[in-house]
C-alpha cells in the first residue's frame, strides 16, 4: 500500500518536470487558437478591409477599376489576371514586402543558412543537416523555426521588459531598412534615394544602439560584457568602412546607390580599389560579428554575450536580422566594388510569339496580354547580381571553418591602426587616379 | 621561434641520460636527524619518516639536495597507531642526478577520533613556504583528513562540496555506505 | 515645391515599418503557442553559470576601451565629413584638395596622440 | 578669396601647427620636454604677435573694421584684438611653466591654450557668421577642458561642468541667433547681412531684435553681462589661475569683439533702439559685480565679480557708441589694458597659489615681505583696474566716462551712466586697497619664499607695460584710434 | 594637487575595488569544465582567479580501499576515461611490484602501443576543446573526427571505445586480433599526414599565433617552482619526460624524442601535446616492429591476490604528465591507500597564477592550455 | 500627406524632447532623445536636405547618442532613476517657457516670414560640398582644430588617474 | 507647409530647451536640454535654407551638428570626471562653490 | 608578410578540404564492424580474445551457478545478480544464473574473465537502450539468445581522406 502511494507520488513529482504529452490537449490548444482567429477575422479583420478598400485608391487596369469583386471575377480568367498581377508588382508594397525587399532577402538569408551548415559540415569532414526533409536536410531551417516558435520566451526577472522585447525586433527592422536600400535591377530597389551610400552608414549606425540596449536591459554580466563588446566592435569598425568606400564614391561621382551600379558597366571598381575592397569586407566581418571576430558572442568566455538572455523566438529574431544583415552587406560589396548587375546577357529571351499569338492550351489557344511579367534585362541582372552576392557570401561564410576568434584589443588595434590607415591609403589611391587623369571626367578609361 | 627540439637539444638529452647517476639520499637525513626513521633506502625511491617538529627543516634539506618540487602529498590514516601520515613525494627537475628519485618525505601528526578540523590537535606545520607546489595538495589533505596546516593562508574547501559537514572522508573510519 | 525628396527616403522607414510588423507576430504567435510555466523563481534569474547572481548586472565597467568610443564621436564626423568632399570632387577645383589636405593632416597628428592615448591600458 | 599672407590665416598656420605638433611630439615624449614644450608655445605666440605687427608698421593693414565678401578679414580692428588675447596667452603659457611643473600633460595643455588662441583671434577677425561661430567654438572648446585640467581638484572639475553647461547654451543660442539672421536675409556673411537688413521688410523686423536680442544673451554669457553671469565666480575660482586669466582677459575680449561686430550689424536692423538697452546692462553688471565683489573672501573669486564689473565699464562704450566718437574707442582701448591688467592680475595670483598654495584673503596676509615682486604687481594692476591716475586704466576709463558725458548731449542718460561708472570705480578702489592692505599692512612673521621665475617675468612686463602706457599713453591711443571701427548712422 | 587642503570630506578618486565585478565561469558554462573559476575582472582584465573543482569528485581513492587489486581496475580508470590506458598504467605497476608479478615480454610492448594510441586519443578531444574555446569550430571537428581512428583501433585491442579495462597486474586483458598490427600502421600512417595538415589551418594561423603567443607566460623557474608538469612543464623549457628520465616497461628501448619549447606561453603549451603526437606515432611504429612476435601477454594470477607490508610510488608519463601512484599495502587482498597524484592537479596551482592580470578574451586559452582536466583533478 | 506626416513628426520632435527631459530613467531619457534627434532628422527630410538629415542621423543618433548612453550606463544604477524635483523651481521653469513661447511665438506670428513659399528645386549636396571647400574653406581647418582640440582634450579628461603611476 | 511650421517647432525646441537649462540640475539631462537648443537652431536654418534657396543654412548646420560632437565628447568626458570623483552626476549635489 | 601568407594558407586549406569526403558514420544505416564475435576469456591459458565487450552471452548449457561471476561484479558494478531459472542443467544444481542489470553494467569484462566454465561471454550487441529500468535487466533466458546483427562499416582510407565505407 505504502509502496504504491509513493510511487504515485513519484509519479506525480516525475510530471512536474516532464509534462507528458497529451494529444488532445494539444488539439484544444489549436482549437481555441483557431476558433480565436475566427472570431477577430470575421469581428475586426473583414470590417477593417472594408473601411480600407473604402479609403484606398484602387488601380484601373484594362480600363475598368479595381473592386474586389471584379478581383475575384478576374481570378477565374488568367488572361485577365495577369494585368493585376504586373499592377501589384510595380506598386510599393510589392518592392517592400516582396521582390527586391524584405522576401527576397529573407530568401536569400535562409539560403545562406543551409548553405552556411553543409559547408561547414564540408569542411569539417562531417555531414550537417541530414535527415530532415529528406533531400541533405534541406528542411531543417523549418524545422528550428518551428522549433524556436514553440519555445518558451524567458525574460529575466529584473530585465527592463519594454526594451528587451522591443530589441529584437528593432533589430529586424533595421537590418531590413538596410536591406530596402540595395539596388538589384536597375530601378528595382526599394529605396531610390540619392544619398544611398549615406543611408547606409545612417542605419548601420542603429545596430550598435539595439545591442547595446538589449545587453542593458536583460541586466545581467554575460550580455552586458557581450553588449559592450559589441559596441566598442561595431563602432571601431565603422569607420574604416566609411573611409573605404569613399573612394568609389569619389570615383563614381555620385552616392547613390544604383549611380554607383551603373557607372561600373564595364569595369568594377575592385580592379582599381582593390585595398578598399579587403578593408571593406574585413568591417564587413566585424560588422556582422562573424568569425574571426564573433567576440561579442565568444561563447567560451562570455557564454553567447549579448545574445546570453535572449530564448526562444527572440533569438530567432535576432538571427534572422544578422542573416538579413549579411545578405545587406553582401550585396552592398556588388554593388560598391564588384558592378551589381552588370554582367554579359545570359538569361534567354523571352519568347515573342507567345506574346503576339498566345498559348497553345490543348484545343484552345489563349492570348494572355501583359507577359512577360518581367523584362529580359531585369532577370539577367538580377541572376548576375545573385550570382556575385552568393560569391561574396561565401567569401564570408569561409573565415567562420578556418579562423579562430581573435581577442578584442586586436580586434581594436586592427581597426583603429591598421584598416584606418589602410582606407586612407585607398583614399589616396583614389585622388591620384582621379588627378593622374586615369579616371574621372575626361579620363582615360 | 617556435621550435621543436633543434638539434642540440637532443644532444644536451642524450648527455642528460648518460650523466644521470644515482645518488643515495636517505642517509644525510639520518645524520641531521637522528630522530628520523628511514622506511627505505632504495636508491630510486627512498622514503623517511621525521618527526614533525623537524618536517620544514627536513624539507630544506631536501630543496637543498636538489629536490625541487613535490609531485603529490598523500595522507595515510592509520588509526591503530592513533596518527595520520602525511607523505610528501618529492622530485627534482632540476637536478641531474635526481631524475629518476622520488624522496617520499613523511611525518605524522596525532589523529583525534573526534575531529573538528581546524580546531583540534591534528595539525602540522606546512611546507608551502618550502615548496610552494605543495599549495592545493595540502589543501585537499585538510579536507580529506582534516590536518591543519599551520600557516597555510589558504586552508579552505576544495573538492569536498560546501556545505560538507561529515568526517573528513579519506579517515578509515568514515565507511562507505553498504561495505 | 517642399517634401519633393522626402519620399524615396520614406521607403526605408516604410521598410522598417514591414519588418517590425512581418516578425512581430511570430513573437506573439510564440508567446501564445509556447507553453508557459511559471512555478519556478529560479528559473528567471539571469544567467549566471548556475549560481546563483551576486551583485548588479549592470555596473561601471569595461572603462579600458572607453578612449575607443571617445574617439569615434569625432572621427566618425570627420568621415562623414569627407563624404562632403569626395561626393562633389568631379565639380571642385583641384585647389579645393589643399583645405582638405590640411583638415586631414590636423586629423592624423589628433588621431596619432588619440591612439597612442588608447593604447595605454593601464590608465583606462 | 583671402590672401594667403593675410594676418588671420598666418595665425592659424602657425598657431595650428604649434597647436598641433605638441601632442604628437608628447607621443614621442621624453622627460625632459615639459619646459620645451611651453618654449615651443611661446615661441608661436611672439612669431604671431610679430607678425600682426609687422603688419601693422608695414601698414598693409585697413583701418577700421573691414566687413570684406569673405569669410576673414584683414582689418586693424580684428590686429587690436589679435594683440590683445595673445599677450594674455603669451601670459598664461608663461604663468602655467611654474604652475604645470608636476601635473600631467603639458603638451596637452600649451596645445590647448595655443588651439583657443587662434579661436579667439578668429573671432576677431571673421566677417562671416559661419566663421564667427566655428571661431567662437574653437575658442570655448579647448577652453573647457582646460578649466578641468586639474582633475584630481574637485573645484576644478566642478567650474569645468558649469563653465562647459553654460558655453554649451550659449553657443546653441548663438546659432539659434544666427539662423534666425540667416532665415531674415539669406546670407551669413556679416556685410551682406548687414545689407539685407537695412533693407528688410517692417514685420520682419521683431524677430530681427529677437535675434540681435539671442546674440546679446549668447555673447553676453561669456562675457559675464548681469543676467547671464552666474556661472562666472565659480569657473574663475575653480579653474586653474594661469586659464582663468585666459579666460577673464582673452575669451571675454573675443565675446566683445563678437559683440562689436554684431552690434554694427544690429544697429543697422534696429534704428539705435538697443542702445538704452545695453546702457541698463553695463550699469546693472558693473554695480552687480563691484558690489558682489566687495563680499568675497577669495581673492579669484573677488578677481572675478571685479571682472563682470570691468565688462560693464567696456560696455558703456558700445552703449554710447552712436552718440559719441570716443566711446567705441575708449570701449577697445579699456579692452586692450584690461587684458593685461586681468591677466597680470590673475598670473600673480597663480603665482601666489603656486608658491603658498592659499587664495583666501585672509591667508595672504604679509605677502608684500613673502612675494614682494608679486605682489608689487599684484597691487599695480589692482590700482590699474581701480583706475587710479598714473596707471594705463586711467586713461582707458577716462576716456570710456568722457565718451558718456559727450553723448548727453544727444541722449539723456548718457551723464547718468558716466556718473555710475565713476562711483563704481570708487567701490573697487575700496576692495583694491582692502587687499593691499591685508598684503603689506598685516601678517608681521613673514618671511620671503621663492617666486615663481615665469611669474616674475609676467610681473615686470606687465609693470613697465601698465606704468609706461600711464605715464605716455599716446601710441597706444594711436593705434586705438586706427582700430576703432566707424560708426555710420544710416 | 597643492589645493588639496580645500578637498571637501567624503570625495576620493576612483578606487580600484568599484569596478570589480565578479563572475563567474562555470559550472554551467560554455568555457569551462566541471569547474568554476571565479574570476575578478577589472573591465577587461582579471585582477584574481579562484579556481574550484569539485564538482565531480567521486572519492575513486577512497573506493579503492574497499575493492581488491583486480576490481578497482575498472574503477580507476574513470576519472580520464579518455586516457584510460595511461592512468591505470601506474596503478598496475605499482600492483605487480606490491604483489611481486613478472610481465612477459610481449604484454609490455602492448601495454606501450595502447598507452601511446589513447595518449593520442587523449590529445585529440583536448586539442578540440582547444579549438572550440579558441572559437575555431574546424579545430574542434577535425581532431573529433581523427579520434575515431584510435578510438576504432583501441576498441578492436581492447573491446571498449573508452572504458578499456585494459591493463592489468600480470599483463593485459587480451592479445592482440590477427592483422591489427596492418591496420594500426596503416591508420596512424594516415594519421601522421593529417595531423600535419593541422598545422596550416591551427598552428601556423597568424590569428591563433597573435591570439596565444606571450599570453599566460610560464617562466622556467616558476613551472619548477609551482610543480607543474607534462607539456606546461616541457613548454617552458624543462626537458622532462617520465619516458626518457625513468624509463618503465620498454619505453627504454624504443627510439622517440621529448619536444621541449622555450617560450612558455599558451601556445607553447598547445604545440608541445601535438608534438608529442607526431612522437606517439613514432613510439606505435617502433613499438610494432620491435615487439615480439608472439608469447604470451598475461601471467595468471591468483585469486585474491595479497600485497606485502610496504608501500610504492611509480610514475608514468600520462597525457597530461606525469601520473604517480602511491599505493600503501597492508597485507590485504585491498590497498590500504591509493593516492593518485594526477597532472591536472598539479597544474592547476598554475590557473591562478597565469590568469592574474590576464584579459578576460584569454582565459579559455590559457585556462585550457595548462592541459586540465577537471574530472581527473577531482578523482 | 505631407502635412499628416510634418505632424506626425512634430508631435514626435516636441514630445519625445520633453520626454527626455522628464522621463524618470536617464537611459529612457537618453532613447527619447534619439527619438528627438531622429524626428529633426525627418524634418531635414522633409525640407529637401538629405546631407543634413543623413549627417545627423549618422552622427547625432549614431555615435552621439551612443556615447551618451554608454556614459549613462556607466553611471550607478540607483543614479540612472533618480530624479531630483524642485517644485517649485519647475514651476518656475515651465512658467517661463510658457511665457518664453507665447510671446515669441507671437512674435513670429506677427511677422512676415509666415508668408514665405518656396517652389525652387531642392539644393544638390555637391553645392554643400563646394560651400565647404571653396568659401568655407578656413572655417572647415579650423573645424578640424575643434574636433583635433576635442579628442585630445576629451582623451586627457576622461583617463583614470593612477595613484602614483609614471602619467 | 510652411515655413513658419518648421520655424514653430523650432521655436516650441528652443523653449523645451530653456526650460531643460532652467530646471534640470542633473548634468546629462542639461546636456539633452543643449542638445535640444541646438537641433532647434539646426531646424530653423535647414528650413531658411530650403525658403531661400541658399546652401550656406545646410552648411552651417552640418558645423553645428560636428561642433556638438566635439562639445558632447569634452562635457562627457568631464561628466564621467565629475562622476568619478562626486559618485553623482547631479550639479547641485557637487560642493557648493559659493562663499 | 607572414600574416598574409598564413591567412591565405589557412583558407587555401579550408578550401581544399571541401573536397575531401566526409568522415562521418551515418549510424543508424550504418554500424561499425568488429572484430570477432565478441570479448572471450580463455581460462586455460588465463588470456582473452579481442572483441567488442558488448552484452553478455550467457551459454545455459555450460553454467553452473557457481557465483563466481557474480562475486567478482561485486566490487565493480554489482550488476549481476543470481537468479532462480525454470529449467534444469546437470551442471547447474542450484538452477541459479546471473541476470545483469545494464542500468549498473560498466562492461568491465571481469565476469568474463572470472567464469571458469566457458559460460559468459561477451557479444557484439550494443544498442541495449530501453525506455524503462526494467527493461535494462536482462534475465538469463534474454542473455541466452544470440544477438543479430549486421555491422559492416570500416574506416576506409583513400587518397581523397578517410571515410566510413
Amino acid at each position: 500500500m505504502e509502496f504504491e502511494l509513493l510511487a504515485c507520488g513519484g509519479r506525480q513529482i516525475m510530471s512536474v518536470i516532464a509534462p507528458t504529452f497529451r494529444l488532445s490537449y494539444f488539439l484544444k490548444s489549436i482549437l481555441d487558437n483557431v476558433f480565436w482567429i475566427i472570431v477577430l477575422v470575421t469581428l475586426v479583420g473583414i470590417p477593417a478591409i472594408q473601411i480600407v478598400l473604402f479609403y484606398i485608391e484602387m488601380p484601373v487596369i484594362n480600363g475598368e477599376l479595381l473592386t474586389p469583386f471584379l478581383a475575384l471575377t478576374w481570378l477565374a480568367d488568367p488572361s485577365r489576371a495577369i494585368p493585376i498581377v504586373k499592377a501589384f508588382m510595380y506598386t510599393d508594397f510589392f518592392r517592400i514586402a516582396v521582390f527586391p525587399g524584405f522576401g527576397l532577402a529573407a530568401l536569400v538569408a535562409a539560403g545562406t543558412i543551409f548553405v552556411e551548415r553543409k559547408m561547414l559540415a564540408k569542411l569539417q569532414l562531417r555531414v550537417g543537416p541530414f535527415y530532415c526533409g529528406k533531400v541533405e536536410g534541406i528542411l531543417q531551417l523549418a524545422g528550428d523555426g518551428l522549433k524556436l516558435i514553440s519555445k518558451e520566451i524567458i525574460i529575466p526577472a529584473k530585465a527592463d521588459k519594454p526594451i528587451f522585447w522591443i530589441a529584437p525586433v528593432a533589430f529586424v527592422g533595421t537590418a531590413a531598412a538596410f536591406v530596402s536600400l540595395i539596388p538589384v535591377a536597375p530601378g528595382w530597389v526599394v529605396a531610390d534615394v540619392e544619398l544611398g551610400v549615406l543611408a547606409v552608414f545612417a542605419v548601420i549606425g542603429f545596430f550598435p544602439i539595439v545591442t547595446v540596449l538589449s545587453a542593458w536591459s536583460a541586466n545581467s554580466k554575460f550580455p552586458f560584457i557581450g553588449g559592450i563588446r559589441a559596441l566598442h566592435q561595431m563602432i571601431s569598425f565603422e569607420i574604416p568602412l566609411i573611409l573605404s568606400l569613399l573612394g568609389v564614391v569619389m570615383l563614381a561621382g555620385t552616392m547613390s546607390l544604383t549611380g554607383i551600379a551603373e557607372s561600373q558597366e564595364f569595369i568594377p571598381w575592385i580592379v582599381f580599389l582593390p585595398v578598399g575592397a579587403i578593408v571593406f569586407f574585413i568591417c564587413i566581418l566585424a560588422e556582422l560579428e562573424r568569425i574571426p571576430f564573433d567576440l561579442p558572442e565568444a561563447e567560451s568566455e562570455i557564454v553567447a554575450g549579448w545574445l546570453t538572455e535572449f530564448s526562444g523566438m527572440m533569438y530567432g529574431l535576432v538571427q534572422l536580422g544578422t542573416y538579413l544583415k549579411l545578405y545587406a552587406f553582401a550585396a552592398l560589396f556588388t554593388v560598391m566594388f564588384l558592378g551589381g548587375w552588370s554582367g554579359p546577357m545570359l538569361w534567354p529571351p523571352f519568347p515573342e510569339e507567345i506574346i503576339t499569338d498566345g498559348i497553345q492550351l490543348g484545343p484552345i489557344t489563349a492570348t494572355i496580354p501583359g507577359l512577360p511579367l518581367l523584362d529580359q534585362a531585369m532577370l539577367n541582372g538580377v541572376l548576375w547580381f545573385l550570382l556575385k552576392t552568393v560569391a561574396v557570401i561565401f567569401f564570408i561564410l569561409l573565415p567562420r571553418g578556418v579562423f579562430p576568434r581573435i581577442r578584442i584589443d586586436m580586434l581594436l588595434s586592427l581597426g583603429w591602426y591598421k584598416l584606418i590607415g589602410l582606407s586612407f591609403i585607398n583614399i589616396f589611391i583614389a585622388l591620384a587616379l582621379l588627378y593622374a587623369g586615369v579616371l574621372g571626367p575626361g579620363g582615360i578609361i | 621561434m617556435y621550435v621543436t627540439t633543434g638539434e642540440d637539444e637532443a644532444n644536451e638529452g642524450e648527455e642528460v641520460r648518460l650523466m644521470s647517476t644515482p645518488v643515495p639520499t636517505a642517509q644525510p637525513f639520518l645524520e641531521k636527524f637522528p630522530d628520523a626513521t628511514i622506511i627505505s633506502d632504495d636508491v630510486d625511491r627512498p622514503a623517511i619518516l621525521v618527526p614533525k617538529e623537524h618536517i620544514i627543516d627536513a624539507a630544506t634539506l631536501a630543496k637543498e639536495m636538489g629536490f625541487d618540487h613535490a609531485e603529490s602529498v598523500s595522507g595515510v590514516d592509520f588509526p591503530n597507531d592513533n596518527q595520520i601520515e602525511v607523505v610528501y613525494h618529492l622530485g627534482s627537475y632540476t637536478n641531474e642526478n635526481l631524475t629518476k628519485c622520488v624522496l617520499a618525505l613523511a611525518t605524522r601528526a596525532p589523529r583525534e577520533d573526534d575531529p573538528r578540523p581546524g580546531q583540534d590537535s591534528t595539525r602540522l606545520p606546512t611546507l608551502r613556504e618550502v615548496f610552494y607546489s605543495v599549495e592545493f595538495h595540502e589543501r585537499e589533505i585538510f579536507e580529506m583528513f582534516g590536518v591543519y596546516f599551520e600557516g597555510h593562508p589558504d586552508n579552505r574547501r576544495l573538492l569536498l562540496p560546501e556545505d560538507w559537514a561529515d568526517l573528513p572522508p579519506m579517515r578509515k573510519d568514515f565507511a562507505i555506505k553498504g561495505r | 515645391m517642399v517634401g519633393e525628396l522626402a519620399g524615396n527616403y520614406g521607403n526605408i522607414l516604410l521598410m522598417f515599418g514591414f519588418a517590425v510588423v512581418a516578425v512581430g507576430p511570430a513573437l506573439i504567435i510564440s508567446r501564445m503557442i509556447s507553453p508557459r510555466k511559471r512555478s519556478n523563481p529560479v528559473k528567471f534569474l539571469p544567467m549566471e553559470c548556475g549560481q546563483v547572481p551576486k551583485g548588479e548586472g549592470r555596473t561601471h565597467f569595461m572603462m579600458q576601451y572607453y578612449a575607443y568610443i571617445l574617439m569615434f564621436v569625432v572621427f566618425d564626423v570627420m568621415a562623414i565629413f569627407l563624404y562632403a568632399w569626395g561626393g562633389s570632387i568631379l565639380m571642385l577645383p583641384k585647389s579645393a584638395t589643399l583645405p582638405l589636405i590640411a583638415f586631414l593632416g590636423i586629423m592624423f597628428a589628433a588621431m596619432a596622440f588619440a591612439l597612442y592615448q588608447s593604447q595605454r591600458r593601464n590608465i583606462w | 578669396m583671402i590672401e594667403m599672407n593675410a594676418t588671420p590665416l598666418v595665425i592659424l598656420g602657425v598657431l595650428g601647427v604649434a597647436g598641433v605638433i605638441l601632442p604628437v611630439l608628447d607621443v614621442a615624449r621624453r622627460e625632459r620636454f615639459t619646459q620645451m614644450y611651453a618654449a615651443l608655445a611661446l615661441g608661436a605666440l611672439f612669431i604671431s604677435i610679430g607678425y600682426v605687427g609687422y603688419q601693422f608698421v608695414s601698414g598693409v593693414i585697413q583701418p577700421g573694421a573691414v566687413f570684406s565678401t569673405d569669410v576673414l578679414a584683414n582689418d586693424a580692428f580684428g590686429g587690436l584684438f589679435a594683440i590683445a588675447m595673445l599677450i594674455v596667452a603669451v601670459f598664461s603659457v608663461t604663468g602655467s611653466i611654474s604652475y604645470m611643473r608636476n601635473q600631467k600633460y603639458p603638451a596637452v595643455y600649451y596645445s590647448l591654450i595655443l588651439l583657443s588662441a587662434i579661436g579667439m583671434v578668429l573671432v576677431a577677425y571673421s566677417t562671416d557668421l559661419v566663421m564667427l561661430f566655428v571661431a567662437w567654438e574653437l575658442m570655448s572648446i579647448p577652453t573647457y577642458v582646460l578649466a578641468g585640467f586639474m582633475k584630481r581638484n574637485p573645484i576644478s572639475n566642478e567650474a569645468a561642468l558649469k563653465y562647459f553647461l553654460f558655453g554649451a547654451m550659449s553657443s546653441a543660442i548663438i546659432v539659434y541667433g544666427i539662423s534666425m539672421v540667416y532665415g531674415l536675409t539669406g546670407t551669413t556673411n556679416i556685410s551682406e547681412v548687414i545689407v539685407g537688413l537695412t533693407t528688410l521688410d517692417a514685420s520682419m523686423i521683431p524677430l530681427a531684435i529677437l535675434a540681435v536680442g539671442l546674440f546679446i544673451a549668447g555673447f553676453g554669457f561669456k562675457m559675464g553681462l548681469v543676467p547671464f553671469h552666474m556661472w562666472l565666480p565659480d569657473t574663475y575660482e575653480g579653474a586653474p589661475q594661469p586659464i582663468t586669466a585666459l579666460l577673464a582677459a582673452a575669451t571675454k575680449k573675443a565675446g566683445f569683439a563678437a559683440t562689436i561686430r554684431i552690434v554694427i550689424m544690429g544697429m543697422a536692423a534696429l534704428h539705435l533702439d538697443w542702445a538704452l538697452a545695453l546702457g541698463v546692462i553695463a550699469v546693472m553688471t558693473m554695480t552687480i559685480g563691484n558690489v558682489a565683489a566687495i563680499m568675497q573672501k577669495n581673492l579669484s573669486r573677488m578677481l572675478a565679480y571685479s571682472s563682470i564689473g570691468h565688462a560693464g565699464y567696456i560696455l558703456i562704450g558700445l552703449a554710447v557708441a552712436p552718440y559719441s566718437a570716443t566711446g567705441l574707442q575708449g570701449s577697445l582701448y579699456h579692452v586692450l589694458n584690461h587684458a593685461v591688467m586681468k591677466g597680470a592680475a590673475f598670473i600673480a595670483i597663480s603665482g601666489v597659489v603656486v608658491a603658498l598654495a592659499v587664495t583666501h584673503l585672509d591667508k595672504i596676509k604679509g605677502l608684500g615681505r613673502r612675494m614682494p615682486i608679486t605682489a608689487l604687481g599684484l597691487t599695480i594692476s589692482l590700482l590699474a583696474l581701480a583706475g587710479v591716475p598714473p596707471l594705463n586704466g586711467f586713461w582707458s576709463k577716462l576716456m570710456l566716462f568722457g565718451a558718456a558725458l559727450d553723448s548727453g548731449s544727444v541722449v539723456w542718460w548718457g551723464p547718468w551712466l558716466a556718473i555710475a561708472a565713476v562711483l563704481n570705480s570708487a567701490l573697487s578702489l575700496a576692495y583694491y586697497g582692502w587687499i593691499m592692505r591685508k598684503m603689506y599692512f598685516e601678517g608681521e612673521d613673514a618671511k620671503r619664499v621663492r617666486e615663481p621665475k615665469s611669474v616674475i617675468a609676467v610681473m615686470i612686463f606687465s609693470i613697465i607695460f601698465m606704468v609706461g602706457l600711464g605715464v605716455y599713453p599716446d601710441p597706444v591711443i594711436q593705434f586705438v584710434e586706427i582700430a576703432t571701427p566707424t560708426f555710420t548712422i544710416p | 594637487m597643492t589645493m588639496s587642503a580645500q578637498l571637501p570630506p567624503g570625495l576620493q578618486l576612483e578606487k580600484v575595488d568599484e569596478r570589480i565585478m565578479t563572475l563567474n565561469v562555470g559550472p554551467q558554462h560554455p568555457g569551462s569544465g566541471h569547474m568554476r573559476i571565479i574570476v575578478q575582472i577589472d573591465g577587461d582584465y582579471i585582477v584574481a582567479c579562484d579556481p574550484d573543482p569539485g564538482y565531480v569528485h567521486r572519492g575513486e581513492e577512497k573506493m579503492a580501499e574497499y575493492r581488491n587489486y583486480i576490481t578497482n581496475i575498472p574503477h580507476l580508470e574513470r576519472p580520464v576515461i579518455h586516457d584510460s590506458c595511461n592512468i591505470l598504467y601506474p596503478y598496475v605497476l605499482g600492483a605487480e611490484e606490491l604483489l611481486g608479478i613478472e610481465v612477459p615480454e610481449r604484454a609490455k610492448y602492448v601495454r606501450v602501443i595502447a598507452a601511446e594510441l589513447n595518449r593520442c586519443v587523449y590529445t585529440l578531444y583536448w586539442l578540440a576543446i582547444y579549438g572550440i574555446f579558441l572559437g575555431h569550430s574546424t579545430m574542434f571537428m577535425w581532431p573529433s573526427g581523427d579520434r575515431e581512428l584510435f578510438i576504432d583501433l583501441l576498441e578492436k585491442l581492447t573491446g571498449a571505445r573508452v572504458t578499456h579495462a585494459y591493463f592489468i597486474p600480470g599483463g593485459v586483458r587480451n592479445d592482440m586480433p590477427a592483422n591489427f598490427e596492418d591496420v594500426c600502421l596503416r591508420q596512424v600512417r594516415y594519421f601522421e599526414k593529417r595531423i600535419a595538415e593541422y598545422s596550416d589551418i591551427f598552428y601556423d594561423n597568424p590569428i591563433l599565433i597573435s591570439r596565444t603567443a606571450n599570453t599566460g607566460v610560464l617562466s622556467r623557474n616558476d613551472a619548477i617552482r609551482l610543480g607543474t608538469t607534462g607539456s606546461v612543464l616541457r613548454a617552458s623549457g624543462v626537458d622532462y619526460d617520465v619516458r626518457k628520465k625513468e624509463p618503465y616497461d620498454v619505453y627504454d628501448s624504443l627510439d622517440f624524442e621529448t619536444n621541449v619549447l622555450k617560450s612558455g606561453d599558451s601556445y607553447a603549451r598547445s604545440k608541445v601535446p601535438w608534438l608529442d603526437m607526431m612522437e606517439s606515432c613514432r613510439i606505435i611504429r617502433d613499438a610494432l616492429s620491435k615487439m615480439p612476435k608472439s608469447g604470451s601477454v598475461r601471467t595468471k594470477l591468483k585469486p585474491n591476490p595479497k600485497g606485502g607490508d610496504t608501500s610504492v610510488y611509480k610514475r608514468v608519463e600520462s597525457g597530461r604528465g606525469a601520473l604517480g601512484c602511491h599505493i600503501v599495502s597492508r597485507k590485504k587482498p585491498e590497498p590500504y591507500r591509493v593516492k593518485l597524484s594526477v597532472g591536472s592537479f598539479r597544474n592547476l596551482i598554475a590557473m591562478p597564477y597565469l590568469l592574474k592580470g590576464e584579459k578576460l578574451g584569454n582565459m579559455p586559452s590559457v585556462y585550457w592550455s595548462l592541459n586540465y582536466w577537471p574530472v581527473e583533478a577531482d578523482r | 500627406m505631407a502635412d499628416a506626416v510634418f505632424l506626425a513628426l512634430s508631435v514626435l520632435t516636441v514630445g519625445s524632447a520633453i520626454a527626455a527631459l522628464e522621463m524618470r530613467s536617464l537611459i529612457y531619457g537618453s532613447i527619447a532623445l534619439m527619438g528627438s534627434l531622429g524626428g529633426v532628422a525627418g524634418f531635414f527630410f522633409l525640407l529637401d536636405a538629405p546631407f543634413v538629415a543623413l549627417f545627423q542621423l549618422a552622427v547625432y543618433v549614431g555615435s552621439i547618442a551612443v556615447l551618451i548612453l554608454f556614459t549613462v550606463m556607466l553611471v550607478r544604477r540607483e543614479l540612472i532613476f533618480k530624479k531630483i524635483e524642485d517644485k517649485r523651481r519647475k514651476m518656475a521653469g515651465i512658467g517661463l517657457m510658457l511665457v518664453f513661447l507665447v510671446s515669441v511665438g507671437a512674435l513670429i506670428m506677427s511677422s512676415g516670414i509666415h508668408q514665405l513659399e518656396s517652389d525652387s528645386p531642392p539644393i544638390d549636396f555637391r553645392e554643400i560640398g563646394e560651400d565647404f571647400l571653396v568659401y568655407y574653406w578656413p572655417a572647415l581647418v579650423v573645424m578640424a582644430l575643434i574636433l583635433s582640440g576635442a579628442v585630445t582634450g576629451a582623451l586627457v579628461l576622461a583617463r583614470r588617474e593612477v595613484e602614483n603611476g609614471s602619467n | 507647409m510652411a515655413l513658419i511650421e518648421f520655424v514653430l517647432v523650432s521655436v516650441a525646441l528652443l523653449g523645451i530647451g530653456i526650460y531643460g537649462l532652467a530646471v534640470k540640475r542633473n548634468a546629462i539631462r542639461m546636456l539633452f536640454a543643449v542638445e535640444i537648443i541646438i537641433n532647434a537652431a539646426n531646424l530653423n536654418l535647414v528650413a531658411f535654407s530650403r525658403y531661400v534657396d541658399d546652401s550656406g543654412g545646410q552648411t552651417l548646420a552640418l558645423f553645428s551638428i560636428a561642433i556638438a560632437a566635439a562639445e558632447v565628447a569634452v562635457g562627457l568626458a568631464l561628466v564621467v570626471v565629475a562622476y568619478r570623483m562626486y559618485k553623482d552626476v547631479d550639479i547641485a549635489n557637487f560642493r557648493s562653490l559659493r562663499g | 608578410m607572414g600574416t598574409a601568407t598564413g591567412i591565405i594558407k589557412a583558407l587555401n586549406s579550408g578550401v581544399k578540404h571541401l573536397a575531401r569526403k566526409r568522415f562521418t558514420l551515418r549510424y543508424p544505416e550504418q554500424k561499425l564492424k568488429f572484430v570477432g564475435d565478441g570479448y572471450r576469456y580463455d581460462p586455460v591459458t588465463g588470456v582473452g580474445v579481442a572483441g567488442l565487450k558488448g552484452r553478455h552471452m550467457l551459454f545455459h548449457d555450460h553454467c553452473t551457478g557457481c557465483q563466481l561471476c557474480s562475486i567478482a561484479c561485486e566490487g565493480v558494478a554489482e550488476a549481476i545478480a543470481m537468479v532462480k531459472v525454470p529449467e534444469t542443467h546437470k551442471q547447474n544444481k542450484k538452477s541459479i544464473m546471473p541476470q545483469i542489470d545494464y542500468g549498473k553494467c560498466v562492461f568491465c569484462g571481469l565476469c568474463v574473465d572470472a567464469c571458469p566454465f566457458y559460460a559468459l561471454y561477451m557479444s557484439n550487441d550494443y544498442e541495449l537502450s530501453s525506455f524503462t529500468k526494467e527493461g535494462l535487466i536482462y534475465t538469463p533466458a534474454q542473455l541466452q539468445v544470440k544477438p543479430h546483427v549486421s555491422q559492416d562499416a570500416e574506416i576506409k582510407i583513400t587518397d581523397r581522406g578517410a571515410t566510413h565505407g
